[in-house]
């Protein structure tokens, strides 16, 4: 739990705009980049259609991963197969061929597809760098409603551009319902 | 109709319908309002079914699989009946999360999390049959490939090493897919809990989610690569069900319809279970706003297009058993219709499976949730009767007339048939009472899209 | 289980057990017996065998006899501590006996008595204990072959339900006891008036010669025999033809044309196990250029046996109506008999076809009768091979082999009046139950009560003992030494492999040498016996050569050449037709129980009977038509009146049974027999009146308005078979000749898309066939596989449920069109495309490099997958936990195969401990394994040698050129499995002249 | 208490958090090491433990009679050529060389015992085999498999204990390569023989000699399981 005396010691994470929903959002965001911001952060309650390519967080490249993962996976499916069946013991089973790819495609698929699942599970929580209890973004007032009614962003201290003041009064222009500090 | 707001459930008086906010609000309304008596009647009832189950399940397991009434040659029954079942309730979740995703079906999101759940749920039932139904239940790891002293491992020529394959990495995809696509409601559910313990709870299982934009982008390719993933997986499951009986050599299992078929059945059955489910939580909770009649009514014609093509099917083996010129199989077939005792499940199958659906050609009767239900109970004793004639007829009337035996089922089948009823209703009201038994975020997004 | 060694001193056969070397053995047991925390510390320890003691009444000393070995060997005598599995005891030798070579089994002849008449056995033991019987190839009454009773007597030794104690009046007691108050009743008549001694058939010489000696003694002594399957009929008939009682042998391998007449020479006649393989090896076909020839068989039966499965025409009649056939043949053929036939029961042709085609081969035909027909059939069957020049030929006469050829039932009368009318001071009854299986009008068990002394020496404790005032454990014979002889005279040894496993047994050599005082042990009786009638210069060495050949030499009766009576017309008298009212009624002992006898034999219990595959229950058998005009169906109960008693049966349906007659079975009604278990006893003994011992008319059949469940292994017993490939391919020689690949399916079995897996297996390749021809149905190799691979039996709960273990079943058929019954044994084909190994998930099931099917119990999970796939549902599966693990019962299994747990697939493995042990001898000898050095069980067991097994990559093997004869097909062949077990088709001999006119009336129905 | 804040945790939970999941992917992986390298330690399956000596009721030696008074192997457990079992020998054999030398012995009492009642010694047993497995010494012994191979350096045991682990892998090492292990048939009894370089030449050579035919039989089930 917070404790209070701590978090006034902290010191500051970045400016937090509140906004009503997810168009004032977008617009906000474009602005926000034009006036050459970079270190943006965006809070919504639900996925707002382009405001990752606003904030350019569009690129994906987990398409490439599961591929990996899917060929990696039926590779390793294989070679298991075929070295417990063929190599180490090759037993006589129903007088079928030792190497029965036909029947150890079916595991390589299953393979490949629990390999690409794993990829993709642990694509989006270390790429989001999630489990993340603590971020100074709960820190902001009101913050418990970005994720069922209202749409924030923040202009982090690290921005090359940031001034507390003009941050601040930039974002109060951005028709945003408040702008707060966020401690981190 | 009774709206929630007309319940008093504790809905804030500013929110208004249509406004952001009101679907979460509706949604997670069950969760925090105080536990129904209906709810506890429910929970208990099938906790007690539960209990009788885990007895049948504790016997079973002390004095072996002969308290059931399988014999040589019908050596499976009512275990792999069940497996076959649960798994193919299990099948319309996943389906709708990941083949209606890639479809953009955007109605799927109102179903897709209580029927991932139940699928869960339903492959928890699943799951316990092939372990259950092991004459030594102590090495079902035997399946699993490790490194051991024997030097041995799965045979990979077996449908059944596939099949514990298979359902695993199901099981697991399937677990994946949930959780992730529950992140953000689970951090609505931690900003919305009052309780600082409740609100902990949520919090640790949404790790720390909150909205950021970049999230969401990697949720929603996460999403759409899982839903590409999970479309070929969720077919193979039940194909390699299928395949536990298309490679055997048994008359009427070596045909080669049964993947696709099993497929479609399980679906047809899946959809049946999600269409009982919602009709349930649209009462219970007073969703019709949330869960629309246009719902319901494109869930059942789901039913009716995979009940056609399991019809064809029963079309199929019995052109397969002709064409095959082999005489046991058409033996087979015939027999299976028309011989004693097997000839009643035959046509009870038919009535359920094929006859009574044909009612869903008409609007009325799609929309007619009573009705809907009824047809969709009958399409789930079809289904498990299909499994049982499948499974029992086939082994039962083996090759060598000497050899034929009948399966009769003892008392512990009957517990074994009824028990994992218990087990599903039981998680399926934790997860009711839980989690948002549809996803907020979706609805809100789909709400505001509207707007 | 493998066990390193025992403490038992096993004895060879020049060294027979004496009393001091057992004695030693047990002395042991006495000072642990005379423990004073015995029970507390078994109940600690074994509290399983302590349940058992407490049960079975037993005192502390006869428990530890008979637990004894398996308590020894798991360290329990000699430690008095707990064996933990992590700190094994083993146990060697003190002095190691010659020729035991642990781990090695050692085999010894003896002799197995059933009925009076001995059959020649080889008893395997390892380490001492006996776990199987074969039969001895030297011995003529079996020649290698051996039937389900022998194979399955061996469990009687063990068998935890035998009497064990001296009783006295019910009470415990002991043998010294019984010698005093013996002498004392004895003593009572010097001269031996009122004492009456009661056996069972005798054809022992050494017993013969006690019982001389004892009637010297005691010139006033009666010797009574009874047994209620007698040969009083084959006795009577003798005298009726020839005016003095003569055995008849049948010489099989010269006969071709053979008629039954109600004669079951394939199985219950005496002799039959030589009957069974002569007939069969007339029956192969082997074709090797020249023109194949086949013996044909008629069978004029009433209750269907396994000789009227066997026939080429079977012609189903009433028991009573044999006699008539019978005579009408005598007649025809031109014998002088007085009978009169209004309308012959048989379709007309019938009769002079079969005249003609005895004729036809006169001097090479043989015409036979048994035991339950009347003498009159009997009498006419000696004047008809008379007649046909058979004599000489195909049958022989030699003097008897019963000591005293008495009418048995008679003789039990005089005896019972005698107990009546209290002139009988002493009994003594050896063997037998005749308070069980007395004809229901004498009253044996009541005139007991009369009798102020008897003894009863029996194995179990029966409805006899139990009216007895002493009861007397008997000796099994493998522990016995004695003698008997078989249906030719051969006599031979019983010699006993171990000491009794119970000091409070005798045997019947003991029990007459204590009434004579003759104070020698039953080995050197029967040694001075045979001593005394030897009249050669090395009786050392005449004497090793019988125990070790299990025959004695010289010893089969010369044939002799009786004279038919001048007036065989008026011998046999007229000919009594049937009062026509109500059913008649058919007494047979069963097939496996005998006469009651083996009830407690789970083995026999749970062996299906040939014709309706049931088990552990007797049914009565109605004709289909009967049985509607009854209004009964298999299942129901029924009530059957005659003769002013009353007995319920259960009913089955079968199309092999006369119309208008029923058959009923000996032996039920016992403990053992499930219907006892349910409160019921189905006993054929309480409606056998003396009079008509075998069958009867005017028997009233009713419902009983009850229905009784039956177990049997086979539900389809009537299938309509598959036209396209029937499992029994059948032909007739002729047609076969112009067809010779019509059996089994001809397209190619050897498709496949995937490469062959190592095609060029090496060294041996093993294989088997069937001979379909010679399977005579008689399921010797179902209990001789169960006998070897420790198959538990399952009970009939189980069987009814489809779960019983036989790893090899033989499956009936019944064709309707030619009203024929198949047999065919199946087990598992170990198919060379194996379906069941595909799908075992945990290779489980594999095949080996010589082709083998294996299945690896330790491996198996349990899927039963591999079961499912199985085309021939040949896998068996445990369960339950079906192993009976009562203690003895563990010294009887075969310490080369595993014991199978719950949960765990079984089947036939070829005998693939067999295969080791051979090639293991090969090895360490540097050469192949020979032709016909392997066996499995089955094969060693089967009486016709239908079972052939060898290495087929080898072309000269016997199986391998069996394999390439054309009528040799693989079962469901055309699943394309290969199987390497396969079968030569079903070739019968059919009268061209009959089947022509059978098929005509047909044509016109 | 109403907590309206969204903060939940202070920022070390994040470490926390991090470390905790680590953790339990590494207790995972621990465990599974565990279960995996123990089926694999002498502590599995049916077989004893190895490298234990086993008290006997006779403190027999060994090592005294095959190393120091040359005793050959065969000269008591001469089951070993014709058995399955290589047999434990009798009293009788003890006591043929015993009635002559150390007779008076108080090691031998117990034999003596033995000897004079007929109750047989009872030995406590070293090597257990699982029930399921069927091993046959003259299969071994008559083909080139030395007692060593299996049993070890008896002839250095005062006490015997179980060398190998008997476990099947350990098995099939030999019966997937047996001309790495067979020596010629007269070194059988032999211990401390040393392997010549061209080993598995030489032991191919053997194989012939002694015709072990079709080596991939070697691995089939039914070899050791029926």
């Amino acid at each position: 739990m917070v404790d209070a005396a701590q978090t006034k010691s902290r010191p500051l994470f970045g400016v937090m705009a509140e906004f009503e929903d997810g168009e004032s959002l977008l617009e906000a965001a474009e602005k926000t980049r034009e006036a050459g911001y970079t270190r943006i952060q965006a809070y919504s309650p639900y996925r707002v259609e382009g405001l990752a390519k606003v904030l350019g967080q569009d690129g994906n490249i987990l398409p490439w991963f599961v591929l990996a993962a899917l060929i990696v996976g039926g590779v390793l499916a294989y070679y298991m197969q075929y070295v417990t069946d063929v190599v180490v013991y090759p037993i006589n089973i129903g007088g079928r061929p030792d190497e029965a790819w036909q029947a150890f495609s079916i595991i390589v698929f299953e393979a490949a597809i629990l390999f690409a699942g794993l990829t993709i599970l642990g694509f989006m929580f270390l790429r989001s760098n999630l489990p993340l209890p603590y971020h100074p973004a709960f820190n902001a007032p009101n913050f418990e409603q970005a994720s069922q009614t209202r749409f924030f962003i923040c202009i982090e201290v690290t921005d090359p551009q940031f001034d507390l003041d003009e941050t601040t009064s930039f974002l109060q222009s951005l028709d945003s319902l408040s702008v707060n500090e966020v401690e981190s | 109709m009774a709206t929630l707001r007309d319940q008093n459930v504790g809905i804030p008086a500013e929110r208004e319908a249509g406004t952001p906010g009101f679907l979460v609000d509706v949604i997670s309304a069950p969760i925090f309002r105080n536990t129904p008596a209906w709810w506890w009647i429910g929970f208990t009832a099938s906790a007690g079914l539960l209990g009788v189950f885990l007895f049948a399940v504790v016997n079973i397991l002390i004095r072996g699989v002969g308290l059931w009434g399988i014999q040589i040659p019908a050596i499976w029954g009512v275990g792999i009946v069940n497996f076959i079942f649960w798994i193919g309730i299990g099948h319309a979740g996943t389906f709708i999360s990941a083949v209606l995703l890639l479809m953009r079906q955007h109605w799927r999101s109102t179903f897709s999390r209580f029927a991932e759940g139940a699928t869960l749920i339903a492959l928890v039932c699943a799951g316990l049959f092939p372990l259950l139904h092991l004459g030594r239940p102590q090495y079902a790891y035997w399946l699993f490939p490790y490194p051991n002293i024997l030097e041995l491992n799965p045979n990979w020529r077996s449908a059944l090493a596939w099949d514990a394959v298979a359902v695993s990495v199901y099981g697991l995809v399937s677990l994946f897919f949930w959780y992730i696509d529950l992140l953000p409601d689970l951090a609505a559910m931690r900003d919305k809990a009052e309780n600082r313990w409740v609100k902990t709870f949520y919090a640790i299982l949404s790790t720390g989610w909150r909205g950021d934009s970049s999230h969401w982008e990697r949720l929603h390719n996460a999403a759409y690569m899982f839903a590409a993933i999970a479309t070929p997986l969720v077919i193979s499951v039940h194909s390699i069900v299928g395949l536990d009986f298309a490679i055997a050599l048994t008359p009427g299992w070596h045909h080669t319809i049964f993947p696709p078929y099993f497929v479609a059945g399980a679906v047809f059955s899946g959809f049946a279970a999600v269409i009982i489910i919602a009709a349930g939580l649209r009462r219970a909770f007073s969703w019709q706003e949330v869960i629309t009649i246009d719902h319901m009514e494109n869930a059942a014609k789901f039913v009716l297009i995979t009940g056609l093509m399991v019809a064809y099917g029963y079309g199929i083996e019995w052109f397969a058993a002709w064409y095959l010129d082999h005489e046991m199989e058409w033996i087979l077939t015939i027999q299976r219709a028309f011989g004693q005792p097997y000839a009643f499940f035959y046509w009870a199958m038919i009535f359920f499976n094929v006859g009574a659906i044909q009612a869903l050609w008409f609007k009325r009767v799609r929309r007619n949730i009573p009705l809907l239900v009824t047809i969709c109970v009958g399409v789930l004793i079809g289904m498990w009767l299909e499994r049982y004639v499948i499974v029992t007829v086939s082994l039962g009337y083996a090759y060598l007339p000497a050899a034929h035996e009948y399966f009769s089922p003892t008392i512990w089948d009957w517990l074994t048939i009824f028990g994992p009823f218990g087990l599903f209703l039981t998680l399926l009201f934790l997860f009711i009472r839980i989690l948002p038994s549809i996803p907020m975020y979706e609805a809100e997004l789909l709400a505001s899209e509207e707007h | 289980m493998p066990s390193m060694s025992e403490t038992e001193n096993p004895n060879n056969g020049a060294h027979p057990p004496s009393d001091e070397s057992s004695s030693k053995t047990w002395r042991n047991i006495d000072e642990i017996a005379a423990r004073e925390d015995f029970e507390d510390f078994l109940k600690e320890n074994y509290p399983r065998e302590h349940v058992i003691m407490r049960r079975s009444g037993l005192d502390r000393r006869s428990f530890l006899k008979i637990m004894g070995a398996s308590l020894t060997l798991s360290g329990f005598a000699l430690q008095g501590c707990a064996p933990s599995p992590t700190d094994e005891r083993i146990i060697p030798y003190v002095r190691v006996p010659e020729e035991v070579i642990p781990g090695r089994p050692l085999y010894f002849a003896s002799t197995m008595v059933l009925g009076g008449y001995g059959t020649g056995v080889v008893i395997e033991t390892h380490e001492g204990r006996p776990h199987r019987l074969e039969g001895n190839a030297d011995h003529p009454a079996s020649l290698g072959g051996s039937n389900a009773i022998i194979q399955a007597n061996v469990l009687e030794l063990y068998n935890p339900d035998r009497a064990v104690e001296v009783r006295n009046a019910g009470n415990l007691s002991s043998f010294d006891e019984f010698v005093s108050a013996m002498q004392g009743a004895m003593a009572v008549s010097g001269d031996g008036t009122g004492v009456h001694l009661l056996t069972e058939t005798i054809t022992s010489p050494t017993v013969a010669s006690q019982i001389e000696a004892l009637q010297e003694a005691m010139p006033n002594a009666t010797w009574h025999q009874y047994e209620p399957v007698s040969r009083d009929n084959i006795v009577a008939g003798a005298e009726l033809a020839f005016g003095e009682v003569v055995n008849s042998v049948y010489d099989f391998s010269q006969a071709s044309v053979i008629l039954s007449l109600d004669g079951d020479f394939l199985s219950s006649m005496d002799g039959s196990l030589h009957y069974a393989r002569d007939y069969a090896a007339n029956r192969k076909v082997f074709l090797d250029g020249e023109e194949p020839e086949i013996s044909r068989l008629y069978a004029v039966e009433s209750a269907p046996s396994l000789t009227g499965a066997a026939a080429d025409h079977r012609i189903k009649v009433k028991a009573s109506e044999v006699e008539l056939f019978a005579r009408a043949l005598a007649a025809e053929l031109g014998i002088e008999t007085d009978f009169s036939m209004d309308e012959a029961p048989w379709d007309s042709q019938t009769l002079t076809a079969i005249a003609e085609d005895l004729t036809a081969n006169a001097g090479e035909s043989l015409v036979v009768t048994g035991a339950w027909q009347s003498p009159a059939v009997h009498a006419l069957v000696h004047a008809i091979n008379a007649e046909l020049g058979n004599v000489g030929t195909t049958v022989t006469y030699t003097e008897p082999v019963e000591v005293n050829p008495v009418n048995q039932t008679e003789d039990l009368r005089t005896l019972t009046d005698a107990m009546s009318a209290g002139e009988v001071g002493a009994l003594f009854i050896f063997g037998g139950n005749p308070a069980f299986t007395a004809p229901n009008d004498i009253e044996f068990a009541s005139a007991l009560a009369n009798v102020p002394f008897s003894v009863h020496l029996s194995y179990y404790n029966d409805e006899t003992s139990e009216l007895c005032t002493w009861q007397i454990p008997q000796k099994h014979f493998i522990e016995t030494w004695g003698d008997a002889r078989a249906f030719d005279g051969t006599a031979s040894l019983m010699q006993p492999p171990i000491g009794p496993l119970l000091d409070t047994t005798r045997s019947e050599i003991d029990m007459l040498a204590l009434m004579t005082g003759d104070d020698r042990s039953s080995f050197d009786i029967v040694q001075a016996y045979w001593e005394a009638n030897y009249d050669g210069d090395d009786f050392d060495g005449f004497w090793r050569r019988a125990l070790h050949n299990g025959v004695i030499e010289e010893t089969a009766f010369e044939p002799m050449e009786p004279t038919l009576v001048a007036d065989l017309a008026g011998a046999v008298g007229s000919y009594e037709a049937p009062q026509a009212e109500g059913l008649e009624v058919i007494f047979q002992p069963d097939p496996y129980i005998y006469d009651g006898r083996f009830a407690q034999n789970s083995w026999l219990q749970e062996l299906p009977k040939p014709f309706n595959k049931l088990t552990w229950d007797t049914a009565m058998l109605v004709n289909p038509v009967t049985a509607r005009e009854l209004r009964l169906d298999t299942g129901n109960l029924a009530e059957l009146s005659y003769g002013g008693e009353i007995v319920q049966m259960p009913v089955w349906v079968l199309p092999e049974q006369p119309e208008g007659s029923v058959t009923v079975y000996l032996g039920y009604g016992k403990e053992g027999g499930a219907d006892v278990d349910a409160g019921f006893a189905f006993n054929a003994y309480a409606i056998r009146p003396s009079g008509n011992m075998w069958f009867g008319q005017g028997v009233e059949v009713s419902s009983a308005r009850r229905s009784y469940t039956l177990a049997n292994t086979q539900i389809e017993l009537n299938f309509e078979s598959y036209e396209e490939h029937p499992p029994v391919e059948t032909a007739s020689l002729s047609f076969f000749l112009e067809n010779l690949d019509f059996a089994g399916y001809d397209g190619d079995t050897d498709k496949t898309l995937l490469p062959d897996y190592n095609a060029d297996y090496a060294g041996y390749q093993w294989g088997m066939t069937i001979d379909l021809s010679a399977c005579i149905g008689c399921n010797a190799c179902m209990v001789a596989c169960q006998s070897e691979n420790n198959s538990p039996s399952v009970g009939k709960t189980e069987v009814e449920r489809g779960r019983e273990m036989h790893w090899i079943r033989v499956d009936r058929y019944y064709d309707a069109d030619d009203d024929s019954t198949k047999f065919q044994p199946v087990p598992c084909m170990h198919c060379e495309q194996a379906p069941c190994e595909q799908v075992c998930p945990v290779q489980a099931t594999v095949h080996s490099e010589e082709g083998l099917n294996q299945m690896v119990y330790n491996r198996c999970v349990g899927t039963r997958y591999c079961s499912g796939n199985c085309p021939y549902s040949v896998r068996r599966f445990n369960f339950l936990d079906y192993v009976d693990d009562t203690p003895i019962l563990d010294e009887l299994r075969n310490p080369n195969v595993s014991v199978r747990s719950r949960g765990v697939m079984e089947k036939c493995t070829y005998c693939v401990q067999r295969i080791n042990s051979a090639r293991i001898d090969a090895n360490v000898e540097n050469r192949r394994i020979n032709d016909g050095e392997v066996m499995p069980a089955c094969a060693t067991a089967c009486p016709t040698q239908a079972i052939v097994f060898g290495d087929i990559a080898e072309s000269t093997t016997q199986v391998s050129q069996l394999k390439a004869q054309p009528h040799n097909y693989g079962l469901l062949a055309e699943t394309g499995v290969r199987p390497r077990t396969t079968y030569l088709a079903r070739l019968t001999n059919p009268n061209e002249n009959l089947h022509a006119s059978a098929e005509a009336e047909s044509e016109e129905a | 208490m109403v907590i309206k804040m969204s903060q939940l945790f202070n920022p070390s939970v994040n470490t926390f958090a991090r470390i905790s999941i680590l953790a339990g992917g590494l207790a995972t992986a621990f465990v599974l090491a565990i279960v995996f390298g123990w089926q694999y330690s002498p502590y599995t399956a049916s077989t004893g433990p190895s490298g234990v000596a086993i008290e006997q009721p006779v403190r027999f030696s060994h090592q005294l009679h095959s190393d120091q008074l040359n005793i050959e192997c065969r000269y008591c457990h001469e089951n070993a050529e014709y058995s399955a079992y290589g047999g434990i020998p009798s009293t009788h054999t003890c006591m043929s060389c015993h009635s002559q030398i150390a007779t008076y012995s108080e090691l031998l009492e117990p034999v003596r015992t033995s000897y004079a009642t007929g109750e047989p010694v009872v030995w406590n047993r070293v090597h257990d085999l699982a029930e399921h497995v069927y091993f046959n010494h003259s299969a071994h012994v008559t083909n080139g498999f030395a007692c060593e191979t299996c049993h070890g350096r008896v002839d250095q045991m005062p006490i015997v204990w179980q060398v190998e682990s008997l476990s099947m892998s350990w098995c099939l090492e030999c019966h997937w390569a047996p001309e790495e292990y067979i020596r010629p048939i007269e070194h059988v009894y032999t211990f401390g023989y040393e392997y010549p370089e061209n080993q598995t030449e030489v032991g191919l050579e053997l194989i012939e000699e002694y015709n072990i035919h079709n080596l991939d039989r070697l691995d089939n089930c039914n070899i050791c399981h029926y």
